[in-house]
């Protein structure tokens, strides 16, 4: 067990699995030379050399694009987007031609490939630079969506995604680049599909994922300080597939929900968890489900309007008490 | 600027009497496929936009009968044509516009998603433009293998004012890429004329100084043309010069799609290209090389006829695929278990 | 009052706005010269001229983006998208630069265009062809989102859309372009953000729209004959803004709430419909909102499949029935 | 293919000596702007992504002081010097920077998105090239309303290679709009080379043939040459020409943004280029002609910095954006009474 910071899990994992095997490819904007533009890929152009560390010119669509007609023919490349925002130009490419030409040519044809990078605000980047696309790619079906939130699980779920026969869309978080933990290792993978819960608790259940997660468990430790209150946190890690019997087996245990995400409000992913949680749990909620997300606003670059459109700890705990308090 | 080197202007090769026996058999095939194809969607067997190849034929057939079985080849909707040039059975064609089981992508793609994994064939894709980035990723992964595959991508003239196709390019230039980018360019994207959606109209030209990748013109309705071009062209790309643009003259007979009342073009102008006719042009040849008569012609349409005639039948009684096939194939284990169900 | 088809509805919209105001112009593929793929456009080259009615190259990016320029100084550019499965090439001109520019310019720029064509799965156009798009639009904070379900709600919601100084995101549906009905003459605007109720009941409550709105409709009659069942829809026109109190008021009465919807389930309109409703009547609810969506699933070409992929009056009223006698 | 009348060679305008001060003086201010820019974000008062325009600033000024105030403006993240180039006051771009209310932006856009209606520049946009289609919208109106107005859109090398250039230029071509494109063509896109990234490196070539746009070369480092070319381009367009496509030879003297480690370039390639500095050669000629002298210099680079550490205090002390103002702006009503609260 080595202790790694978060990019250094998921370029163990990467260069593991290009060791590993030989139809493993990484491309993207200045992951080679550049050594990535948040240090992820430093040193892999030295061990693997050009054609199996790829710059690509600034055409999202055509090198995800490239990515995909090379994974039907049972290559598995890994695309990088230097952030996910940049995904968006190249949409069609990820939602139509990704996740539907399995099911288009009958099962003719798989597409492995990995789509990885940043997603989430970022240091007062503004509207454009900061989408968490989590509700965008889980909408689709075809697609997997994994959100990693510990370097273990950097490493553990990033090997899996690239040993995985079909699409995965792979989130990370420039804001958790840096953070260290320890991570297995060799060949240590993660299944898809499996919660972890993060920390254990009676009164609340919060669902939280990636960063919100850390806000999350922040918020957890100060409810239980300040308040006594006993959250249980649970990381789905994939949310799609998503470990529903999981989140489900800890809200009847606790009665009360609560959904945390850095992505806008409407039609996000607390929506879709809020609703599976009513629809399983009817009988067992002493309240509704309550969703804590950004404000339903473009990002504003502005710092202190930043930090009160991202959700905090502060918010975030309010709303657990708001939550379970609501009765009186 | 990356100086442009133009393929060789080797001698051409002359098909033998057999090729060109077969490619007028083949092109026959298509057409009457085609013609059976309209008949059905009139019968409402056929579902979904159906988008037919007639006068179309020596482009498909000329071009694929200068590739190998291991080149790699992608078209776009309209790839009824590619797919039987490609020796795929018309059988499953059939199944496959009328939804069955037994089609060629089991009836879950229809008439713009033809697919055949072990012809090489890669479909058979309806977003216009959206299938030449993947044609980069082929010509990619032959490159980064070594393997001597030639990747062969069709696709129509509106589609080379789509952004993905000038990022595809750049990237195949930018990596001399063994792609072969054809623009079967029939004059028009639906309704548009070219001279109403292209700045520049003379297509072979927007790939030279943009992307580094030499264009060429041919007449797209000979099919000996086709596959002379052809033949340099895979020379080409196999001899690791890099990616060739070519734009085929061409012109489709029929609507757009089945229902396009063609108010855009008068009958005059495609009487005029059906006097260029690629299988009567070829025919005209085959006669004076007296390989056929009018009974041979005759003859061959009346097998051709009975061929599509049997496999259409034989499709129309084929079984639909089953409910559980609504969940097969979302994901690579054949019936995930985690979909909303 | 005149009985008009609902693409007649849409043309004497556009037809009209665009002889009170010359700003207003139509661009899009094969609008003018071939008369509008669909025929909504039919007529209109030839009363206002290529300037004004004008044909697009296959370049969705390219010409929403002219769209949202002409915009940002003042024009009201209508761009018509031949089914919206294609904004998916333009998605980061619809998601980022015209619903962002407004506040990132700090309100010095508004993007006052109109996009609108088909959404929803049409006759088998398989999966890369048949989006319902409503979600992704939704989710995004500065864009409006309206599904008109008759003639009269085509013309009076195209109308508040022209005038209206954000961009708007108009869905309709290519198998009700011939439905008819009565269409008031000249000045009839209807307001965003209002829903309609389209059928009175004591029941259960069935919130849908558009082509959904007509299936529910559907599945009410039956309902109500077969099994005295009497079902309350609610029509909310726009999705983004959302008339909740209207819904909210009604499921308050009934004590059931179903969603219907033609896209995927994950993250939906359903989704998030759902969660705002138990958000808002948690102790009203006898049972959990039900949500009717297209299966989990790209949409299939084979006939049978899409028939069964797609919500079906069948499918809507069972689920009705399940949710009202789910207690015993 | 359509016929390419480049601008006419018309003898070039000379710019009065008032005229060469001015511009001597707005680059000289841009550069300590950037500077300042520089320091503020090393003492955290700047946020996000900062991209500073020094050794660029002849780029900006000698266009711009060729357009019109009616002239519309449009350019990508590196905008600072447009901006200032433009007219703009410096205190609301430090205000923007510092993210108060008293931005151009309010505070909501940051370093690269300052937008200044009243000055007809249209910001500031960071998505690479997906504003280019928007200058083609303005190109779009001006012709519409039969407007004597010129689109002049900025972007740099590597936006070349997106798919919304090549939609968009296709689009100016075919409606011959009054729009100048404008690559800075400054060598590098981030860490990427031009020749890692471009099929074709010799960028002017890349839009006459592919899109009927004729393309010039113009050395960027030289205010002088910038203006006049500007001044034919404009002329060009005015005309009813149609567009044109101007390659600007320039280079940045600092990192892409605020946090590039330049490993992708030696310190004697910067220094090679900053032989050609353009405030240096402007200042040079200005000595010859006897309008400045050392004295002067010292004294206006002197009244500069004043003015720069004075806006920048000034934007330093101004109030940030209240947390109303989060719920600003997002539609056109003020306060959208129907946003999740
Ligand atoms: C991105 C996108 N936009 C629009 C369409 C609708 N559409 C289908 S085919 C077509 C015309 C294409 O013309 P062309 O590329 O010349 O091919 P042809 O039909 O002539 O073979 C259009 C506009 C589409 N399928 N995809
Ligand atoms: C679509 C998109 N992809 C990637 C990025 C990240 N990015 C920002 S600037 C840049 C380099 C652009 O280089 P160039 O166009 O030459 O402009 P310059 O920075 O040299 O002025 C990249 C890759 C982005 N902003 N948008
Ligand atoms: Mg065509
Ligand atoms: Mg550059």
């Amino acid at each position: 067990m080595a202790v790694l910071q978060f990019r250094e899990a998921l370029r163990e994992a990467m260069a593991e699995e290009m060791r590993r095997d030989p139809d493993v490819f990484l491309i993207g904007e200045e992951v080679a030379e550049y050594n990535g533009a948040y240090k992820v890929s430093e040193g892999m152009l030295r061990e693997f050399g050009p054609m199996r560390v790829v710059d690509a010119p600034i055409s999202e669509a055509g090198f995800s694009g490239l990515g995909i007609g090379a994974a039907m023919v049972g290559m598995r490349p890994i695309v990088e987007f230097m952030t996910f925002s940049f995904s968006l130009v190249a949409f069609d490419q990820v939602v139509n031609n990704a996740p539907k030409m399995a099911y288009m040519s009958g099962g003719q044809f798989q597409v492995p490939v990995v789509f990885r990078g940043i997603s989430g605000p970022g240091q007062q980047l503004a509207a454009t630079h900061s989408w968490s696309v989590e509700a965008l790619y889980t909408h689709v079906p075809g697609l997997k969506v994994v959100v990693p939130t510990t370097p273990a699980e950097a490493k553990g779920l990033l090997k899996t995604a690239i040993r995985d026969n079909d699409p995965v869309i792979f989130l990370e978080n420039e804001s958790m680049y840096g953070n260290k933990g320890e991570v297995p290792d060799g060949d240590f993978l993660l299944p898809f599909g499996v919660a972890d819960v993060k920390r254990e608790g009676l009164d609340c259940t919060i669902v939280a994922w990636g960063q919100g997660c850390l806000t999350a468990l922040a918020a957890a430790e100060h409810l239980e300080k300040e308040h006594g209150i006993r959250c249980e946190v649970i990381d789905p890690r994939t949310l799609r597939p998503l470990d529903l019997p999981a989140i489900v087996r800890s809200v009847k245990k606790t009665g009360y929900c609560v959904t945390v995400e850095t992505g806008y409000p409407t039609c996000g992913i607390g929506a879709e968890i809020a609703a599976l949680v009513h629809e399983h749990c009817f009988d067992d909620l002493d309240n509704h489900v309550v969703r804590v997300a950004a404000l339903d606003v473009p990002m504003p670059y502005s710092k202190p309007l930043l930090q009160q459109v991202v959700p905090s700890v502060q918010r975030l705990a309010d709303a657990v008490k708001k939550a379970v308090y609501f009765r009186g | 600027m990356t100086t442009i080197s133009t393929p060789p202007s080797t001698p051409k090769v002359e098909p033998t009497s057999a090729q060109l026996m077969d490619w007028y058999r083949q092109m026959s095939l298509i057409r009457q496929f085609e013609v059976k194809c309209a008949q059905s969607y009139q019968q409402q067997k056929v579902g979904g936009f159906c988008h037919l190849y007639v006068g179309q034929e020596a482009v498909a057939v000329g071009s694929v009968a200068a590739t190998k079985p291991t080149d790699y080849v992608i078209t776009a909707y309209r790839d009824h044509g590619h797919a039987i040039a490609r020796g795929m059975d018309i059988m499953p064609l059939f199944a496959e516009l009328y939804g069955k089981a037994a089609g060629c992508s089991r009836g879950k793609g229809g008439s713009m998603h033809f697919f055949d994994k072990d012809k090489n064939f890669f479909g058979g894709h309806a977003i216009v433009a959206g299938h030449i980035p993947l044609a980069v990723g082929l010509g990619w992964a032959a490159k980064y293998r070594k393997q001597d595959r030639v990747t062969l991508c069709y696709f129509g003239d509106g589609a080379i004012n789509q952004g993905s196709f000038h990022e595809a390019l750049n990237l195949a230039g930018l990596h001399k890429l063994p792609c072969i980018f054809m623009v079967e360019n029939n004059g028009y994207g639906m309704g548009t004329h070219v001279h109403r959606a292209s700045a520049v109209t003379d297509l072979k030209l927007r790939t030279g100084d943009a992307y580094g990748i030499p264009g060429k013109e041919v007449d797209g309705m000979d099919c000996i043309a086709m596959y002379q071009m052809m033949k340099d062209a895979l020379e080409y790309c196999r001899n690791g010069h890099g990616s060739l643009f070519l734009e085929v003259k061409t012109y489709r007979y029929r609507g757009h799609s089945m229902s396009d009342p063609q108010k855009y073009r008068t009958k005059e102008e495609v009487a005029k290209y059906q006097e260029h006719d690629p299988i009567g042009r070829l025919e005209k040849l085959l006669k004076e090389k007296k390989l056929i008569d009018d009974a041979k012609v005759t003859a061959l349409n009346e097998e051709i006829h009975n061929l599509v005639e049997k496999a259409s039948a034989e499709a129309d009684a084929a079984p639909f695929p089953t409910s559980e096939d609504i969940w097969k194939d979302v994901y690579a284990e054949p019936f995930a278990p985690y979909l909303k169900r």
